[in-house]
């Protein structure tokens, strides 16, 4: 290590209890309304992300209420066809790009950095930055919804019908912005998570000892920086054609309307597996805690996630088997689609084999998983069954799609999550959930999910089209329509429950221990919840279960400094300590450039010279941001 | 892939084996992911096998365009040699056990062309052109959809394949190639004479009288088609004029504007309207 | 040198080949249409070879490394062998199907 | 609200400022009816034909909304029909405001949105027209007379 200068303090002086009064003054955040702007603690900023994305569930399950009442009976007058439009579009978007992807990354700016054992995401400005625009872009299109200037052209937005011609007014505009704002977050937490788990892993944390649930967020992350910049390309164009006159998408000027499905498709498919990767990730940690043992085949897990994700870029023309193409060209995406069955198939065979091999014990996290095992087979079945192109020309846009991507979407990832909650809340909050109550939630979420979108198979099968505001009624229809929409209330019910159940139990459930599954990975080595500086030395990691090795106290390394925010750098393949590296203290300069991006990016749905004389104030704010203030965090 | 469900109930036999199981459940993973590449590579070389054989083949005996417009279906029957071609709408009549090839065209936003009882579906996008293959083994009226979302009244963009005898289907196609009937009774022709004054004939077509619109479905023999405003209503003299008074409320968002009518003139534009077999 | 250059073919060259057969594959039926010569199978038929080359290349190389360097190249090689298998459906594919085929 | 003509506007025209001229959605409307009853037949474009273009910046009877929705409603000399039977009176305010903007020369804060067509002219999104279309006062039609 280098040399010390004089007044520093070193970590190796104090005994426990005056280290973790040294380091808690120094990371902890001041309390009140501008400490909670200006905090960039990952623990905090992960919570308030997470708290934001379940608020994003409710609103868009409201949504879901709202359409099943309109489909509950034939030419039904509840709600007109442009409020439906509006609906069924906002559903799609705000679950897709202000739940699922925003959920996932939440869970993963909370657990990676203490599950690889270090102090603070690699930059936390820029981390509480990407929640600030985060939430102004949900409220921007929550906001136009209310005002009935919500989206109506679906959640890919296809041109022309998104196109200046079809989509008068600002509607889609607001919907473009509001994928640059998502997009934005998006990659800068993906950059983040990269970073972090590359560069500051505990010492002795190497590849192979990396925790599969940061395995399953590091290569989620390669896939957020990989496929995000082709829907901001696409929706880029489409604002631009829309305000500025360009005619990417006009045909009529040598522009291609297929254009904008092979970008928006780039990007859409492999987000179905931004969504899942993270999912794999947390089944994989509850099935190694409630089997007591570790997951089957990490190897192959491991090798099933990277192939996952290369492969998830090449099939994004099996959404666009109907539009004209060539077919030996769409039987290439058919191979694609059907190989990846192959590490989804290595995935759950090792999950199996986990189970089979430890023994298990059914709390309600495992429950979920038992849950998401059932429905991701049968979404991976009817998945094969899609990627043909014969049988996807018959089911293509029915109601058949529509149950397909719920149980991938809701079997692959929400039931892991609401299990990955139950297992993480004690950590989150420092109380447990209500176990009871867990197994009432999860019994009413799967039977209630099995019961509705089970028989929009059969609805896709028999002809019914999706997004269609409402049908005749001498279609064959009806009957299971008014089931579906009886099922959904118990599916709602399910998930009141849960809400009740988190909002109560954060209040009022009984306190949790450090680590009360008995579980093995770095996050439970720390109380519940975790002190602002997440471990008082820094861990030292010799195997894939270090609290299994070491049940009693961990080895940790010691050197670092008290007086300044500091953490480990360590490097790549073999996680060795290479520097140490100070991380940044509280700053309201994100909150600042993050309301110049907004009102810059709002204003430019009005005029494109927002973007001019918006820059203004961001080079301010940035400037702002990174100006050096002369604290011990800014020496080199 | 069916394997996976029957391990699944298997699983939660208690399992009290000890470590050295470890290398059988290797094999038991490792051949249970050989099952599913083989299960796989069969189902996709079935596949492929299946979609060598739906594919359009090189000449069909009679060829229909067909043009996805917000929301109905424009149709176009070519002419050949002294035949000339006529246009519908929201129907189509082809002969049995004949290859019918549909070749589409978007005209504004994507669609897509979707009988289910006849082919799989194809998208209708502007700027290109693609085709499908229709061909009806029984006589019967099949009806199709819109399949692409394609704006407000996605959900009435209905159209109906009416496959009968061949003889049937020559003297359905020489009936439309006629112009339309002159109005025979009073009413019919004071209709006439208000929908060439009134602002209908801008829109539509109804061949041998001035009205040549073209934004509107060609109303040459409009009540020979079973529906109107593409499968929403049957064709009546009841239900024309409904559309005719308000089509905003019954299919809303759509095309046609309302057009300020007296009762009397409503009564005989529907009734010449009836009148167009 | 060579050896630790050749462990990561394993990883590169497949999913490589594998994503320049995808992309050709959406061009390259057009030209078949109109010509006689299977492009589209030939080249398709050449990146099986080469991947099926780099993963036997990996293979022959893999041994005798540190546990963690180990991990990343056994990885690679399990990789590859999904994106061969993603291949050699596409070049059952050349086989099957008509270019012209829409 | 007396403005020099009969046929007064809808009362909503005033209640909400002016929204035939300031709404996109209105604007919108004008667009489709422009189309739908047939303008574009002898207006073309915007640029003229059978009758005057809007765009060369001159107008017969002035710009203003009640002139045109005049003209419009009631016809005018060689050969501009008469429209207040075949449209509402709504229908020709939404019209009147669409073919002002055709014509506008300074920008508006709304336009209706532009067709995904060949461009002959600048979108009327891109308005003023006469930084790219600046064709000069154009000739009347000898049918159309003297300008009033």
């Amino acid at each position: 290590m280098t040399r010390r200068a004089v007044g520093e303090l070193y970590d190796t002086a104090f005994n426990a209890a005056v280290l973790d009064r040294r380091l808690a003054s120094i990371w902890s955040t001041p309390p009140g309304l501008w400490g909670a702007l200006s905090t960039v603690d990952h623990k905090i900023i992960g919570r308030r992300y997470i708290t934001t994305a379940f608020v994003f569930l409710a609103l868009g399950g409201l949504l879901s209420l709202l359409m099943r009442l309109q489909l509950a009976q034939p030419e039904a007058r509840f709600i007109g066809p442009d409020r439906y439009n509006q609906i069924f579009t906002m559903h799609g978007t705000n679950m897709m790009f202000l739940f699922a992807v925003p959920v996932m990354q939440a869970m993963a700016i909370y657990l990676v950095p203490l599950m690889v054992g270090t102090r603070n995401i690699a930059f936390p400005r820029l981390n509480a930055f990407s929640y600030w625009i985060y939430l102004a872009g949900g409220l921007l299109l929550w906001v136009a919804f209310v005002l009935d200037t919500g989206p109506d052209i679906g959640w890919f937005a296809y041109v022309p019908l998104s196109g200046p011609q079809y989509a008068a007014g600002k509607r889609a505009d607001i919907w473009a912005q509001m994928i640059t704002f998502t997009e934005v977050s998006a990659l800068a937490v993906a950059v983040e998570i990269v970073v972090t788990v590359f560069k500051q892993r505990a010492p002795g944390m190497s590849l192979d000892r990396i925790p599969l649930f940061v395995w399953s967020m590091l290569v989620t992350s390669f896939l957020v920086i990989l496929a995000m910049p082709a829907i901001m390309v696409a929706s880029t164009a489409l604002i631009l054609d829309r305000l500025v006159g360009t005619h990417f998408f006009n045909p009529a000027e040598g522009g291609d309307v297929l254009l904008w499905q092979h970008l928006f498709w780039f990007f859409g498919h492999p987000e179905v597996y931004i969504v899942f990767l993270p999912a794999v990730g947390m089944v994989s940690t509850i099935v190694a805690t409630f089997t007591r043992r570790p997951v089957f085949g990490y190897l192959g897990m491991v090798m099933a996630l990277i192939a996952t994700a290369v492969l998830s870029f090449g099939l994004w023309v099996h959404h666009m088997f109907v539009a004209g193409l060539p077919r030996l060209g769409e039987s290439f995406f058919t191979a694609s689609s059907m190989a990846i069955a192959v590490p989804a198939g290595v995935q759950i065979f090792c999950w199996l084999a986990t189970m089979w091999a430890g023994r298990p014990i059914f709390k309600t996290p495992f429950l979920f998983v038992i849950g998401f095992v059932v429905i991701f087979v049968i979404g991976g079945l009817t998945g094969v069954m899609v990627a043909s192109v014969p049988f996807d020309t018959q089911v293509h846009d029915t109601y058949f799609v529509v149950a397909h991507f719920h149980y991938v979407l809701v079997g692959g990832a929400v039931f892991p999550l609401l299990g990955a909650i139950y297992y993480w809340f004690p950590k989150l909050t420092g109380r447990m959930m209500s176990e009871p109550l867990g197994r009432w939630v999860f019994g009413l979420i799967f039977a209630g999910f099995n019961l509705t979108f089970f028989p929009m198979h059969i609805l896709g099968l028999r002809g019914m089209p999706r997004r269609i505001y409402t049908y005749q009624p001498e279609m064959p229809w009806s009957g299971l329509n008014i089931f579906i929409s009886l099922s959904a209330i118990i599916l709602a019910i399910g998930f009141l429950l849960f809400f009740i159940d988190a909002i109560r139990s954060a209040k009022s459930g009984p306190v949790a221990s450090g680590n009360p599954w008995g579980a093995t990975t770095l996050e439970w080595a720390t109380s519940s919840p975790p002190p602002p500086y997440n471990f008082a030395r820094l861990p030292v990691v010799g195997s894939l279960k270090p609290l299994t090795d070491h049940p009693g106290a961990l080895p940790v390394a010691s050197g670092l400094r008290v007086d300044r925010r500091e953490l480990l750098v360590s490097s790549v393949v073999q996680a060795l300590p290479e520097a140490r590296e100070p991380s940044s203290e509280d700053s309201i300069w994100p909150l600042w450039a993050a309301l110049a991006t907004t009102a810059t990016l709002i204003w430019s749905i009005f005029t494109p010279w927002a973007v001019v004389w918006g820059s203004i104030p961001i080079a301010v704010a940035l400037i702002g941001w990174f100006w050096p203030k002369g604290v011990p965090e800014d020496e080199s | 892939m069916v394997v996976l469900g029957l391990a699944l109930l298997r699983r939660r036999r208690p399992a009290a084996e000890d470590a050295n199981s470890e290398e059988r459940l290797t094999t038991a993973v490792s051949a249970a992911v050989a099952a599913t590449v083989v299960i796989i590579a069969g189902l996709t070389i079935a596949s492929f096998y299946t979609t060598r054989s739906i594919g359009v083949p090189k000449s069909a005996a009679l060829t229909i365009t067909v043009r996805g417009q917000q929301w109905w279906w424009q149709v176009f029957y070519a002419g050949s040699g002294a035949t000339s071609g006529f246009q519908t709408a929201n129907e189509i009549h082809i002969p049995v056990r004949t290859d019918v090839q549909i070749r589409l065209e978007g005209a504004d936003v994507i669609h897509s062309f979707w009988v289910p009882s006849l082919a799989g579906k194809q998208d209708l996008i502007p700027g290109r052109s693609s085709s499908l293959l229709l061909r009806a083994e029984k006589p019967g009226v099949y009806r199709g959809q819109c399949a692409e979302f394609c704006g407000l009244q996605h959900s009435h963009m209905a159209i109906l394949v009416i496959a009968e005898a061949p003889a049937d289907y020559e003297r359905w196609a020489a009936s439309q190639r006629e112009d339309a009937m002159v109005p025979a009774d009073m009413d019919a022709a004071a209709g006439q004479v208000a929908f060439l004054a009134k602002p209908c004939a801008a829109c539509h077509t109804v061949r041998g009288t001035a009205a040549n619109g073209t934004s509107g479905p060609d109303l040459t023999h409009i009540s020979a088609r079973q529906t109107i405003g593409a499968g929403l209503l049957e064709t009546t003299r009841g239900s024309l004029a409904a559309w005719i008074a308000d089509p905003q409320t019954l299919k809303p968002g759509n095309n046609m504007p309302m057009v300020p009518l007296t009762s009397v003139e409503l009564q005989n534009i529907s009734a010449y309207m009836e009148s167009l077999k | 040198m060579t050896n630790s250059w050749l462990r990561y073919t394993g990883f590169i060259v497949p999913p490589l080949a594998w994503a320049l057969s995808t992309q050709l594959g959406q061009i390259t039926p057009y030209i078949d249409c109109r010509q006689t010569i299977p492009w589209t199978a030939a080249v398709c038929g050449i990146l099986l070879v080469a991947s099926i080359a780099g993963v036997a290349a990996s293979w022959a190389t893999s041994t005798g490394l540190v546990k963690s360097k180990r991990f990343v190249v056994d990885t690679g090689f399990l990789i590859a062998l999904a994106f061969v298998f993603a291949l050699s459906l596409q070049e059952a594919a050349t086989m099957l199907l008509d270019s012209c085929q829409r | 609200m007396s403005n020099g003509i009969s046929g007064t506007p809808p009362e909503s025209y005033f209640a909400l400022g002016k929204p035939y001229e300031a709404d996109a959605y209105n604007l919108s409307q004008g667009k489709r009816l422009y189309a739908w009853f047939g303008c574009g037949i002898c207006h073309g474009d915007g640029r003229g034909g059978i009758g005057p273009s809007f765009l060369d910046g001159w107008w017969l009877y002035g710009p203003e909304m009640v002139s045109i929705v005049a003209s419009i409603r009631d016809g005018r000399p060689h050969g501009m029909p008469a429209f207040r039977d075949r449209m509402t009176i709504e229908q020709i305010w939404q019209l009147a405001g669409y073919v002002q903007t055709i014509g506008s020369y300074t920008p508006k804060v709304v336009a209706p949105s532009r067709n995904d067509e060949k461009q002959s002219r600048p979108a009327e999104n891109r308005g003023p027209a006469i930084i790219l279309f600046d064709v000069g006062p154009a000739a009347v039609h000898p049918d159309q007379g003297p300008s009033p």
